[in-house]
């Protein structure tokens, strides 16, 4: 192994990418959505994407708006405190982007159930419901079934595994060997990680391995599992990095503002994704002081506000 | 709470510092001084400041080259393993800028000696030298006990002192790191020793932070008259386990003192032209930022 | 291995080495790079590491504020970051760091400067006048405190008819002053210089305080001495040649000590 | 304490909110989302039910927030939390049967408490497409019991829904049990009119609670589905000014969830 080891910059990212290809990717609305490595996926052109997504709404809206999302097996996006992602939503609505619906725990179901190499998951929840009745572009019956327990103790919803091509991941930090770490909550991170054919970490810093040897229950993906680690600070802006920042509020804002317009969705594209030479520019034009300002408070966890506690 | 807030903006927090006044300069070699403050002093043209520390580098080089400085008085002025420091060497080989000589210890004990409320501080250190011929505050007297001969160092009471710490909350109470690195002791007698104490941190904090762990107090409130906010504010200098030397920096700073008109260039380049800390970090660059940074978690 | 076969740098690490005492601690400090760092760092850490594994001395080093750090995993890059993770036994506050200097725990002191006379004496400020100078230097760091307090020091340094001088411009640290007894006189308590280690030779010091040559290293000549000193050489009676390293001693920096030349071919950032 | 200003009346949230916070008994362990919900947590947390133990889908467990939260991904709902996991951690707890309760918000509801947050009109070709189920369907399939919070009118009180998301009592007594869902399923409509409960024979929706000058018809006048016949209709809470204060000035100063900016 070379001294760089997993370790590539991110221009060299889009050999992973292949248009037609499934694609999961981690965070939870505003925390640690990749979204450096999702700039450069629609940099790279690729296409017919098919998302496996639980609630990476940046992920989700912004593959919609660049229209390179075919289809997408999920159960919730949207921008909690805003609303609805529009792209996305008028996407379904026009019939460009197919669905396919799940609770959450769905979703976690069948990636875990790829992630543990079984041939399904059994689970309670979704029963009853058109989430199993209605189907979507996936047949119904090879999305679920609901199926007596060989042990004659009851009912359970049994569901199919889903196993992505590619998870984008936005981590804390991580090693050149591709251990990574993970601070505060971790979404559904090491399902997918474990589900998908090709595992890509984006990392605020990268770290020796002694630094992970030291504290490794906060390991969330051994080294074993990925494929390539990228450096990006403040990868998942506008979205937060526990422990580093947290998500940029105004920025979101804008993004919302500008999604209630085709135009103004296609301006703010070619503004901070298709015209941005690289992530450092990237960071530039979102600025320094923005960026200093997100920074986390350590024990409150999340920014302080001048005056919030005096 | 009744306690006020102690922040203030850069500009405002400059404004403090007088033409003419004597200013102690915190952190040492190419380590964490002030550089957010000394830039502030430069847009805001001070003049004829006697500036005063224990080992200094580009801090007072910048200074003495943009003529805001008329004495120095430390143990070192040199830009690490780039050399010696070009606008002080020109400074005194041409213009005959006032150099008070200290060794280490001494620039150290005239600042402990006030920080603790004494006169003087005896030391052997300069007996036998030329130093006392170019310091004043370096005379040999008898030990009443002993009758063995002593150097007295003068204590130093700096109208202001600058400072660059890593945390504080709003009412001014300086943190450093845990690992911080104990050569940072130093800065809290220059804080305690001056009349005018700023300091700037990376990051201003929340009150439960500072009483989560109260160790890690340098300076309480008692000690400090303002904080200014300034990530990367000892840039190019190191700050501790936060960010590492802008070596290129630095570099490019070194080729540039070589001629006046050089540094007369790079001042309005990365001092006089950027129009705050802010306006300097976006000329510096995320991209430099981020690849000097060694640990940016807060946890 | 040829004995015959080291390099300069290795050849006073093993002199310093077998100058080191017993129960001794050495201050050695980081900051210089290039050639000046393999003399002023390099050659005391492998000579104090190569005392202790070789004569089984109990010798402590300090670098700054830093105690004992484990050289096995010495950073590939001395910036502070780096040497605050290196290993170490210790790490004191600053002005602690020089009071050792000061409570006369410092048995010596490596040290060097711009300019020596032959008693010893060191200039780190200037070249010229001080109100005017030719060359203005760094300053007087803590050279001063060294030559004052440590029981003694070593000087390293490279001879050079600019820096061996019969007058110093300026005098920022004690050596033995300008005649035998200054020390005592003064009230400075520490021993002054005691060796300087050069490119060329070992230099030792008579009861008076006169700086004399005591050992000349393999191939190098009274001449060369002469040609790059610029005052008054003396040879001591007894000039020997300086004695090479034994092929354990090499064994124990090339293979234990020093194997990836970090210390004494300066390959630290 | 400072005084309520006399002019502000109480919003339809506030009251809301507190009639949620109500239905958390101390204790519990309560699996809480966005908006309402989590105003009605902290409020609970605040004042009766200081032993509550919150979780959310993000992966956080048993937090102590300080400042309310723009979601459940906020770090600001992290703060002085026992345990941070990740989402499957969080949504096990459900299955596992460790939830007393969770609430819920929903686009349409129907007569036996089933809700929609997934589309309005064809499921393939929608008008609206809305976020979809989130951890709504699992609260509801798994909690021991569910609230429901949203205001009242004749398009989400719907006869039928456009789609089943999150299942109520499905089709009436038995239906959960032969669907196989753990939990009890809902116990309470809070609306911004009535407090509504079930029938424990029909599992149909009632009116249990009216707020003062509200009327049983103004109620069944906003609703799309018959109400059946009232028991004996209690009085819905008022807040009480401790109550007031703690959501306008410690809880929600901001009016992010409540108050005359949602007004």
């Amino acid at each position: 192994m070379t001294s760089s080891g997993k370790l590539i910059p991110l221009e060299e990212v889009p050999r992973f990418f292949r248009d037609g290809m499934s694609l999961t990717a981690g965070g939870f609305a505003h925390s640690h959505q990749p979204m450096a490595l999702l700039r450069e996926l629609i940099r790279s052109g690729a296409k017919n994407l098919t998302l496996m997504g639980v609630a990476e709404c940046w992920v989700a809206e912004f593959l919609a708006a660049a229209g390179v999302l075919d289809r997408a097996y999920f159960s919730n996006f949207m921008f909690e405190g805003f609303g609805r992602c529009r792209q996305f939503s008028e996407g379904v609505e026009a019939g460009r982007i197919e669905v396919e619906d799940h609770s959450h725990f769905g979703m976690v179901c069948r990636l875990q159930a790829s992630a543990l190499g079984l041939p399904f998951m059994p689970m309670r929840a979704m029963a009853g419901t058109d989430i199993v009745a209605v189907p979507g572009f996936e047949p119904a019956e090879e999305k679920s079934s609901f199926i007596a327990s060989p042990f004659g103790n009851g009912h359970v919803t049994a569901v199919s595994p889903l196993k992505p091509d590619v998870a984008i991941i936005h981590a804390a930090r991580a090693d050149r060997l591709g251990n990574v770490q993970l601070f505060g909550t971790t979404s559904v991170v090491e399902e997918q990680a474990r589900a998908a054919g090709t595992v890509i970490v984006s990392a605020e810093e990268i770290v020796e391995t002694d630094v992970i040897r030291r504290q490794p229950e906060l390991t969330i993906i051994p080294g074993l599992m990925v494929d390539a680690v990228v450096h990006l600070p403040y990868g998942a802006h506008p979205t937060g990095v526990y422990g580093y920042y947290e998500h940029d509020a105004d920025h979101l804002g804008a993004y919302y503002a500008a999604s209630r317009s085709s135009g103004d969705v296609r301006d703010f594209l070619r503004c901070w994704v298709r015209d941005m030479p690289d992530h450092w520019a990237y960071l530039d034009a979102v600025g320094m002081a923005k960026l200093m300002s997100l920074r986390t408070d350590p024990a409150l966890g999340y920014a302080r506000r001048e005056g919030a506690h005096a | 709470m009744a306690q006020p807030s102690k922040i203030r903006s850069l500009a405002d927090a400059v404004a403090l510092i007088k033409d003419g006044d004597v200013v102690a300069i915190g952190g040492h070699t190419a380590r964490r001084h002030p550089m957010a403050l000394m830039r502030e002093i430069i847009r805001q043209g001070r003049k004829d400041l006697h500036v005063v520390g224990w080992n200094n580098g580009i801090d007072m080089d910048m200074l003495v080259g943009a003529g805001c400085v008329s004495t120095v008085e430390t143990s070192y002025v040199g830009i690490g393993s780039f050399g010696l420091a070009r606008n002080f060497r020109r400074a005194c080989e041409t213009d005959g800028l006032r150099v008070i000589e200290h060794s280490e210890t001494t620039a150290m004990d005239r600042f402990r000696a006030a920080s603790i409320g004494l006169p003087l501080f005896p030391s052997k250190t300069g007996l036998g030298t030329d130093l006392p011929s170019t310091n004043p505050h370096l005379k040999p007297f008898t030990d009443p006990f002993t009758g063995e001969t002593w150097m007295a160092v003068e204590a130093i009471r700096p109208d202001v002192a600058i400072v660059h710490a890593h945390t504080a909350d709003e009412q001014g109470n300086v943190q450093l790191d845990p690992e911080r690195w104990h050569d940072n002791s130093p800065d809290v007698m220059i804080a305690r020793s001056a009349r005018t104490v700023i300091v700037s941190v990376e990051q201003i904090v929340s009150e439960e932070t500072v009483m989560s762990r109260p160790i890690d107090t340098i300076l309480p409130r008692t000690d400090v008259t303002c904080i200014v906010e300034a990530p990367y504010g000892a840039h190019p200098c190191c700050c501790d386990a936060r960010y590492d030397y802008d070596l290129e920096h630095l570099g490019r700073y070194h080729e540039a003192t070589a001629s006046q008109s050089g540094f007369a260039e790079w001042l309005a380049d990365y001092v006089t032209g950027p129009a705050d800390h802010w306006a300097y970090l976006e000329k510096i660059g995320a991209r430099r930022l981020m690849e000097v940074s060694m640990k940016r978690t807060t946890r | 291995m040829a004995t015959n076969d080291y390099s300069l740098a290795e050849l006073l690490t093993v002199c310093v080495s077998r100058e080191l005492e017993d129960g001794g601690q050495g201050f050695i400090g980081l900051g210089t790079g290039g050639r000046a760092f393999t003399m002023a760092v390099g050659v005391p850490s492998v000579a104090a590491e190569l005392a202790r594994r070789h004569r089984g001395i109990d010798f402590t080093t300090q670098y700054g504020v830093t105690f004992e750090p484990d050289l096995k995993k010495t950073p590939a890059n001395f910036a502070d970051p780096y040497l605050l993770a290196w290993p170490s036994k210790a790490q004191v506050r600053v002005e602690e760091c020089l009071e050792y200097f000061r409570r006369g725990k410092m048995t010596v002191g490596f040290t060097s400067g711009a300019q020596i006379d032959r008693r010893g004496n060191l200039n780190t400020v200037c070249i010229g006048s001080h109100d005017k100078p030719k060359v203005r230097l760094v300053g007087p760091i803590a050279q001063s405190d060294h030559c004052t307090y440590a029981k003694y020091t070593f000087v390293m340094m490279v001879q050079d008819p600019r820096v061996f001088v019969p007058k110093l411009d300026f005098r920022s640290a004690l050596g033995h002053g300008d005649a035998a007894g200054d020390r005592r006189r003064l009230g400075v308590p520490g021993g002054g210089p005691r060796k300087v280690f050069t490119d060329l030779a070992i230099w030792g010091f008579d009861a008076d305080g006169d700086m004399r040559v005591e050992t000349l290293h393999p191939g190098a000549t009274r001449e060369d001495v002469v040609r790059t000193v610029g005052f008054d050489v003396v040879f001591a009676d007894d000039l020997g040649a300086t004695p090479a390293p034994t092929p354990e001693e090499l064994r124990l920096i090339r293979e234990e000590i020093d194997p990836e030349g970090l210390f004494l071919e300066a390959r630290i950032a | 304490m400072r005084e309520l200003d006399p002019r502000r009346e109480i919003s339809p949230d506030e009251r809301m909110a507190v009639a949620a916070a109500r239905e958390i008994h101390d204790g519990d362990v309560a699996f809480i989302g966005t908006g309402l919900p989590m105003v009605a947590a902290y409020l609970a947390k605040a004042t009766h039910a200081p032993g509550v133990r919150l979780v959310f889908e993000s992966g956080i467990v048993d937090p102590e927030p300080r400042e309310l939260a723009m979601g459940v991904g906020d770090y600001k709902l992290a703060h002085g939390s026992t345990k941070i996991a990740g989402t499957a951690y969080a949504l096990s707890l459900l299955q596992g049967g460790r939830v007393d309760i969770g609430f819920l918000g929903t686009a349409e509801i129907d007569a036996f408490g089933n809700l929609n947050s997934t589309v309005i009109g064809a499921y393939r070709k929608p008008r609206v497409r809305l976020p979809g189920s989130g951890g709504a369907n699992d609260i509801a399939s798994m909690a021991k019991r569910f609230v429901t919070i949203c205001r009242m009118d004749r398009r989400r009180f719907v006869e039928k829904l456009q789609y089943l998301t999150t299942p109520g009592f499905l089709t009436g007594p038995g239906a959960r049990e032969a669907a196989g869902l753990p939990g009890a399923g809902p116990v309470r409509v809070i609306t911004d009119l009535a407090i509504l409960g079930f029938d424990p024979e029909t599992n149909r929706l009632r009116v249990e609670e009216l707020y003062p000058g509200i009327s049983l018809d103004a109620v069944r006048a906003q609703c799309g589905f018959d109400l059946g016949e009232a028991g004996s209709i209690g009085e819905a809470p008022v807040p009480t000014p401790g109550q007031l204060h703690l959501l306008r000035d410690v809880i929600d100063p901001e009016g992010i969830y409540i108050g005359p900016k949602r007004a």
